[in-house]
């Protein structure tokens, strides 16, 4: 994957429109950043004719500067950010401001950096689907007073806090009640896969009674799973997961996972390059129609918002409908037959 | 050039009963030796026999075991070399550690730099260093500020010596100095060390050669296989019995009592065969 | 203290090894700071009863045998790294170039559907390759090898997202390659091992003393030896059977019970280095660079050729680290061989008892520190910190750890030999 | 060649230098492989052409004073990191020291409302503290300098989560902070200080050759001063005309020109610790120290002392750098400090000639192998390539860079002085 | 100990024309030296005046600048020290180059250890190294298994001379073997050194010991700042001319002309007030 930002900006594009610049956060939080949302970005913004320049900054908010300033000097008319954080977030953005260029906040809000527009899923609704994915998984298995452990993602990280708000908020009062029992909760420290094996693995040591597994996305899941696999105890204990990516649905399938949530990134990106398109034409754009307030400055941010879907067993292929996973990646090998019983064709 | 001092009762500097092992290993055993104000005292011994063991232990670089040093009358105890400076004992050391990365003026006012207010007064060093050097016959210095892992073994010998003659010690110590040097600067240490000593300090010059201790020390100090052998005035001895107490550690009524193996450094090999035992 | 002496060879007289002598010279030894990895042993020994007392079940054989798997890819990383701290060097690629060698295999597995006896050896060769040229590019065009192994850890951290497209993660479902550093030995085949490496020590031992004496060599009084075979044989007969002990969170669904496979792997790469360094002209060389670089070059040691080939091992047993940690995963993504793993397996080596400046350190070095460096980490686990108090705790642990080692070496300072 | 002689102090006789003298013994001593920081400053020749070429945007004035404000951070680690390296030690923790020490000032500044001139020093002390801790380990306790600082590594890292509530990012208001690595002195003010300092560089050199005319010692000719005064000259005032341009985006909204405030502060570090370094007694004692540690207790000087103080000095250096960090992004983080800076740090000290073995290093190379970094990555974000290929990149241009040194030192070895 | 032997014809090493810079230094002009078989040549020379780095060159530490070396009549390119193991040349370095962190054997044996198979072959390196050291009079050593760091000056000399006479060698070079020897050591090493050269060896010997020289040279070269100032049969000169060509390059008809200093080495400080000039 490349971006299209193959001539130095001058300023002007193809179409008489002006340059975009869009900075995406790293590749380690979510494989939907190197993944997803850069074919997306590019092929909507080749489509309008409009030149971009798409960087990642690798989870390093220097480099997130560093690529801002570059951008800037470069002459850019719109700039659109995934922060790292709200401090650098408003630094570049204030930046920006000042060189007369508009702002797009996406995916993740920029607490008072006044950003011009907002375009997210709801990452405290992430969570929420993830905590009532592993309810209902847990119901199914009839577990009385499950133990659940939760494998939080990078403490560094802002959204793996929001997750947590999210799922914590559905499965805080299950423990309160005594429906289950709160196990051990532990962060993983950049998402790191092999550090959430052991991590898992010395929760499971420490407790053995686990019988549900909060997983903050795929890859943290399939660690759990891989510790699991290895005590046979795989497809007995639920593991939630999110993003929705070949490995998550492939254990979904296996019945070694119980949910994922899938973000349709594609309508996220779409959504996001119309905005701005229409700002690079220096057209008023139209499809913000809802609001986002600010919960530091209190502010209200014109806003797209978009719902996350579950994803279990059951609706595995409407990812594969949406072409966010193709099936030739999906049912490879011994997934064909497991593919064909959830009906994918 | 040895001239004849009335010699002084006290020592200034004793050393008395040094015991000093390595891991398993016990390099010095009961070890003593005086050095007088005014005289050169050679210390003399086989290789190995632990002479420069000795120097460390008086200079703070080893730590002795047991047993005493006592400094113009006084018991001491010499923990670091900035002890052993603080009493005014300089060394030169066989393994002539010099810094590689510093040149020849920053070498030989190490640790005593001079300075004007807080800043380091080159000048000032740099002609001091000049005119030591000239006054020990060195002739070959590209230029005083070269750096020392560029000098050539006797050049590097002659820094060291000079660096340790720069100061008002009352104490100095040379572990074989002229090892690596030329004809000349040979005689020109020789002739310092003389002087050294002429000026009223207590001077010891450890030598393998024979003609050198012979020719400026007032006393020889024998050691072998890591005990003291004998101390005795030069004039008193011979040649041939100098090297009898090096060698074998007696010499007709001179030195150790008869040996018995086992008593001696434990785990000794000896090499040559039919030796020891 | 009267010595007996005796006449070796070409006749020399030496003393006489008794077992006390023995005895009597290592306690001076120890006196005088030569302590080899005795510090880290004790304080493997001191960590393991903090932890025990604070949560019991660190003392129990499932986490005992977890132990082993979740230090394998540190421990296989500062195996070779020993070889490049040997000679003064370091390599701050080994951790991705781990994770590279480990792509390799997993997409060879998955996406080309290779077998594992193909895809194991060619992320192998990927290691020895990537070596090679870092090698090269110190030795023969003189950068240093900071700067070298920085760039390749920028570079292969780039070649890692590269060839997982980016950022995902790719599975790997080969039985073989899972098996190596997730399943265990049978129960059987486990003690059949375990004796018969004791029984094999203890033949080479004997051979040894016969060869010597059939030369008129001095040997080591049989007391010594007695107590060396039986030092080892009751290390290894302990951990057999605690490792046979029925494991299972759940022993009605699943037996769990067996030597985990990675340790005999260990114990081989172990016996096979130790050897390497310690028996063969390559490890005499080994050490002669590292020891003292010019006085190696002007014994005709082709130096740059040994410097090569230290970082060739570097990579190589950074490729099998890879590959236990993608098996242990069963799946790589991004961040297999980042994180942490370069600064543990570098600590691994240098709490073992390994010099960063070249010319002291042992292949065994590794795996002590390793362990230490795995007792933490899974010690930690069981505490249930907050991501932030564990780094702090662990981060003071390894100073403990590091200080028992220290404080003991001090008398090392007494003697001279600082 | 014939060479005129002169006589100076103590009646030495030496070679009378000459302008051409001069040149001709700098020919000999590139020649000779030593080469002082010049491959550092071709390579960032050659880089910044590259990069020149292939975005011309790369030497837009904008992009040119981006360079210093996005380098400071590393070029302060470095500082700091150069006296660590020159004793032969090194300091892992000294990125996530930034970190802890801009998290006081920040939550200082934010959550306690207390004035920058309270704010700043607490953290510089915090700096201090921390760099006496660990040398106080190091020098005192005796443990390897990589054990302690991977330890603080680790614990800072934690502390840093601890002291940010578990992971939530604090932002500041202060202006006064903010201004430090994000504003820029006026024109007229710009001008005054460049001016001034190669003013006084001037009346440095020409009174250094009259104290020396004074006590007759042989002093440098005037062609060789006034080429040096010239030298420094060009390169001041043509970066003054550059950064006083105009260079807004958008120049109707915001006007931005003028020097950007860490350059004085950045040019202010760096000639005070060149005189630490070369002119006191301390500073002869750090290269003492890194040389020949023997050498240097033989000597008498306070070796611990000095080990401890350059951790306290990397510690302390490391915190202006996290200053500057927090004041860049105008917030702190868990990650402030984290991710690559430190082995940017330590490459930037390598790069610019610092030794890793100490004893050889200067300050001015941390600013140079700053440079250079900060050059890799400004140009790196401004070519477009995907994460991937960034880090390769960034890899292979590292690996280029540091090539262009190598191969100019080569010649070193011809002369004996590998 | 001097037998006559007739003077080959040809030389087994001939160094003609050398040039040697370290950067703007040229510390070896046009120098020459010639090395027979069965002779002890003796290379004499003050301080500094590149003895040692001439040795270098011809052993590849160095490379030079220009001129050729002969070895038993072909022209060949001595790049690495390898090369000149290889043609048989063994030298004994001033700087001895020892492993600190290898023990003695291992030392001596370095970079030719005998094996069986692909094992080193430890007890047939013990006993060869025991039956050298016992042959140069090494008596205090503790064990052949000591590391080398741990050993006295003397110790570590004898290291270094046993480690190149091990070997099957034509030519073996002695930089100053005796400097830090005692007594009966030296008196060994001198008779090592001529035994050598009896054996048909061609012999090189850098010392600044007068008596040595003249006790076991055939021939005597000097060197002068590095010029060649002479090379002469022992017979055919005196102590104090050698001393004289060492001293000031020249003696009678004898050395190099009367000196420009110009022309000498460029930047030579002349620290003897009133010295060169
Ligand atoms: N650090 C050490 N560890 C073990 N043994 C040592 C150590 N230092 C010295 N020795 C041993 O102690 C003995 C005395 O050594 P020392 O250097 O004092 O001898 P010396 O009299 O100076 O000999 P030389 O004339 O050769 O310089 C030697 O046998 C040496 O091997
Ligand atoms: N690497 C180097 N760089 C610069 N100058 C050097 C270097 N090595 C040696 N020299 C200089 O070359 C000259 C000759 O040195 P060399 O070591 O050959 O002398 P030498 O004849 O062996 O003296 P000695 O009798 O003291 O050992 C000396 O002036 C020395 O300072
Ligand atoms: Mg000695
Ligand atoms: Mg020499």
């Amino acid at each position: 994957g490349d971006s299209s930002g193959d001539d130095s900006g001058s300023g002007s594009g193809t179409s008489g429109a002006g340059k975009v610049g869009v900075i995406l956060p790293d590749t380690k939080s979510s494989a939907r950043w190197a993944t997803a949302d850069l074919t997306y970005l590019k092929e909507a913004f080749a489509a309008a004719g409009v030149e971009a320049d798409i960087q990642n900054a690798q989870g390093d908010k220097t480099a997130f500067q560093t690529i801002a300033d570059g951008m800037i000097s470069a002459g850019v008319k719109v700039l659109m950010i995934v922060n790292l954080d709200s401090g650098t977030g408003k630094a570049v953005l204030d930046k920006a401001r000042k060189a007369g260029i508009a702002t797009i906040d996406y995916d993740r809000l920029t607490l008072s950096g006044n950003a011009d527009y907002y375009v997210s899923f709801d990452n405290v609704k992430v969570g929420e689907l993830q905590g009532q994915g592993l309810v209902d998984c847990l119901a199914e298995k009839k577990y009385t007073k499950p133990v659940v452990a939760e494998l939080n993602g990078s403490p560094t990280d802002n959204n793996a806090t929001l997750f947590a708000q999210g799922y914590d908020s559905v499965l805080d009062p299950k423990y309160t009640d005594g429906t289950y029992l709160k196990g051990p909760n532990q962060d993983v420290p950049d998402w790191d896969n092999t550090q959430a094996g052991t991590i898992f693995e010395q929760m499971l040591t420490s407790n053995k009674e686990i019988k549900g597994v909060l997983a903050a996305n795929d890859g943290l899941g399939n660690a759990a799973i891989g510790v699991l696999r290895k005590n046979k105890l795989n497809g007995q204990v639920p593991v939630t997961g999110q993003d929705a990516t070949v490995q998550g649905l492939q254990n979904i399938l296996a019945g070694d996972q119980c949910m994922t949530v899938y973000k349709a990134i594609k309508k996220e990106a779409d959504a996001a390059s119309q905005l701005a398109i229409a700002l690079a034409k220096e057209q008023k754009p139209t499809t913000a129609t809802g609001t986002t307030k600010d919960p530091e400055s209190g502010k209200d941010i014109p806003s797209v918002l978009l719902t996350p879907v579950s994803i279990t067993k059951a609706n595995v292929k409407d990812v594969i409908a949406d072409n966010y996973v193709t099936k030739e990646e999906l049912c490879k090998a011994e997934f064909a037959k497991l593919c064909a019983d959830a009906g994918i064709s | 050039m040895k001239e004849n001092h009335p010699v002084p009762a006290t020592p200034l500097l004793e050393i008395n009963g040094v015991d000093k092992s390595f891991g398993p290993v016990q390099v010095l055993h009961d070890v003593g030796l005086s050095v007088y104000p005014g005289e050169v005292t050679a210390l003399v011994g086989d290789n190995g026999a632990g002479k420069s063991t000795l120097v460390k232990c008086v200079s703070g670089i080893y730590t002795i075991d047991s047993g005493s040093v006592t400094f113009d009358g006084n018991q001491v105890a010499i923990h670091t070399p900035r002890d052993a400076a603080a009493l005014g004992i300089e060394v030169v050391y066989q393994d002539l550690a010099l810094c590689d990365n510093l040149d020849i003026v920053q070498n030989m006012f190490l640790g005593r730099e001079k300075v004007r207010g807080l800043v380091l007064d080159e000048p000032t060093m740099e002609q001091m260093a000049g005119d030591t050097l000239a006054s020990l016959s060195v002739r070959t210095v590209k230029s005083l500020r070269q750096l020392v892992a560029s000098l050539s073994g006797g050049q590097r010998q002659t820094v060291a010596i000079a660096k340790a003659v720069l100061w008002n010690s009352r104490v100095v110590i040379l572990d074989e100095p002229t090892a690596a040097l030329g004809v000349a600067q040979t005689a020109q240490v020789l002739e310092l060390v003389r002087r050294l000593a002429d000026n009223g300090l207590g001077v010891v010059l450890i030598s393998h050669n024979m003609n050198d201790v012979f020719a400026v020390s007032d006393r020889v100090a024998a050691l072998y296989l890591g005990r003291t052998a004998a101390q005795v005035k030069t004039s008193d001895v011979t040649h041939s019995q100098i090297v009898e107490l090096i060698t074998s550690g007696r010499s007709g009524n001179l030195g150790l009592p008869p040996e018995k193996p086992s008593d001696l450094n434990g785990g000794v090999i000896d090499l040559t065969p039919g030796g020891v035992q | 203290m009267t010595t007996q002496t005796t006449t070796t060879a070409g006749g020399v007289t030496v003393v006489k090894p008794t077992l006390a002598g023995h005895l009597h010279d290592y306690w001076g030894r120890v006196r005088g700071g030569d302590l080899g990895s005795l510090p880290a042993v004790l304080g493997l020994v001191v960590l393991s009863l903090i932890f025990g007392v604070a949560r019991e079940t660190f003392f129990s054989p499932l986490n005992f045998a977890n132990l082993f798997t979740q230090g394998a890819q540190v421990i296989f990383i500062a195996m070779g790294l020993i070889f490049v701290l040997l000679l003064g060097e370091i390599d701050l690629s080994a951790g991705f170039a781990s994770g590279v060698c480990g792509a390799v295999m997993a997409i060879l597995l998955t996406n080309h559907g290779v077998a594992w006896y193909v895809a194991i050896p060619v992320a192998l060769l990927t290691g020895v390759v990537i070596g090679l040229a870092l090698g090269v590019l110190i030795a023969k065009v003189g950068i240093p090898s900071f700067v070298v192994t920085l760039a390749a850890f920028l570079g292969f951290q780039g070649l890692l997202l590269v060839l997982l497209g980016g950022g995902i993660n790719i599975s790997i479902r080969d039985e073989f390659v899972i098996s190596l550093n997730n399943n265990n030995i049978p129960v059987l085949w486990s003690w059949i091992l375990a004796i018969g490496s004791v029984a094999g020590y203890a033949f080479l031992q004997f051979s040894r003393i016969r060869a010597r004496a059939a030369r008129g060599l001095v040997t080591d009084p049989l007391g010594v030896v007695a107590l060396r075979i039986g030092g080892l044989a009751v290390l290894v007969l302990a951990t057999t059977a605690v490792l046979t002990q029925e494991r299972a969170v759940n022993p009605a669904i699943n037996s769990l019970k067996g030597v985990p496979i990675v340790v005999p792997i260990i114990a081989a790469f172990l016996i096979f280095w130790t050897f390497v360094l310690g028996r063969t002209t390559y490890g005499r060389h080994v050490y002669a660079v590292g020891g003292n670089q010019e006085a190696a070059r002007r014994a005709g040691i082709p130096v740059d050729r040994i410097r090569i080939s230290v970082f060739a091992i570097g990579s190589f047993m950074a490729a099998i680290g890879g590959i236990m940690a993608v098996s242990r995963a069963s799946s790589v993504d991004p961040n297999t061989g980042g994180s942490n793993i370069l600064l543990y397996s570098v600590g691994a080596a240098v709490i073992g008892g390994t010099s960063l400046f070249g010319g002291k350190g042992k292949v065994i070095n590794a795996v002590i520190g390793g362990a230490v460096i795995a007792v933490i980490d899974n010690g930690m686990g069981l505490m249930g910190f907050s991501s932030g108090q564990k780094f702090i705790f662990t981060g003071l642990i390894l100073l403990v750890a590091a200080s028992v080692d220290a404080l003991a070496r001090r008398r090392a300072a007494g003697a001279g030999t600082r």
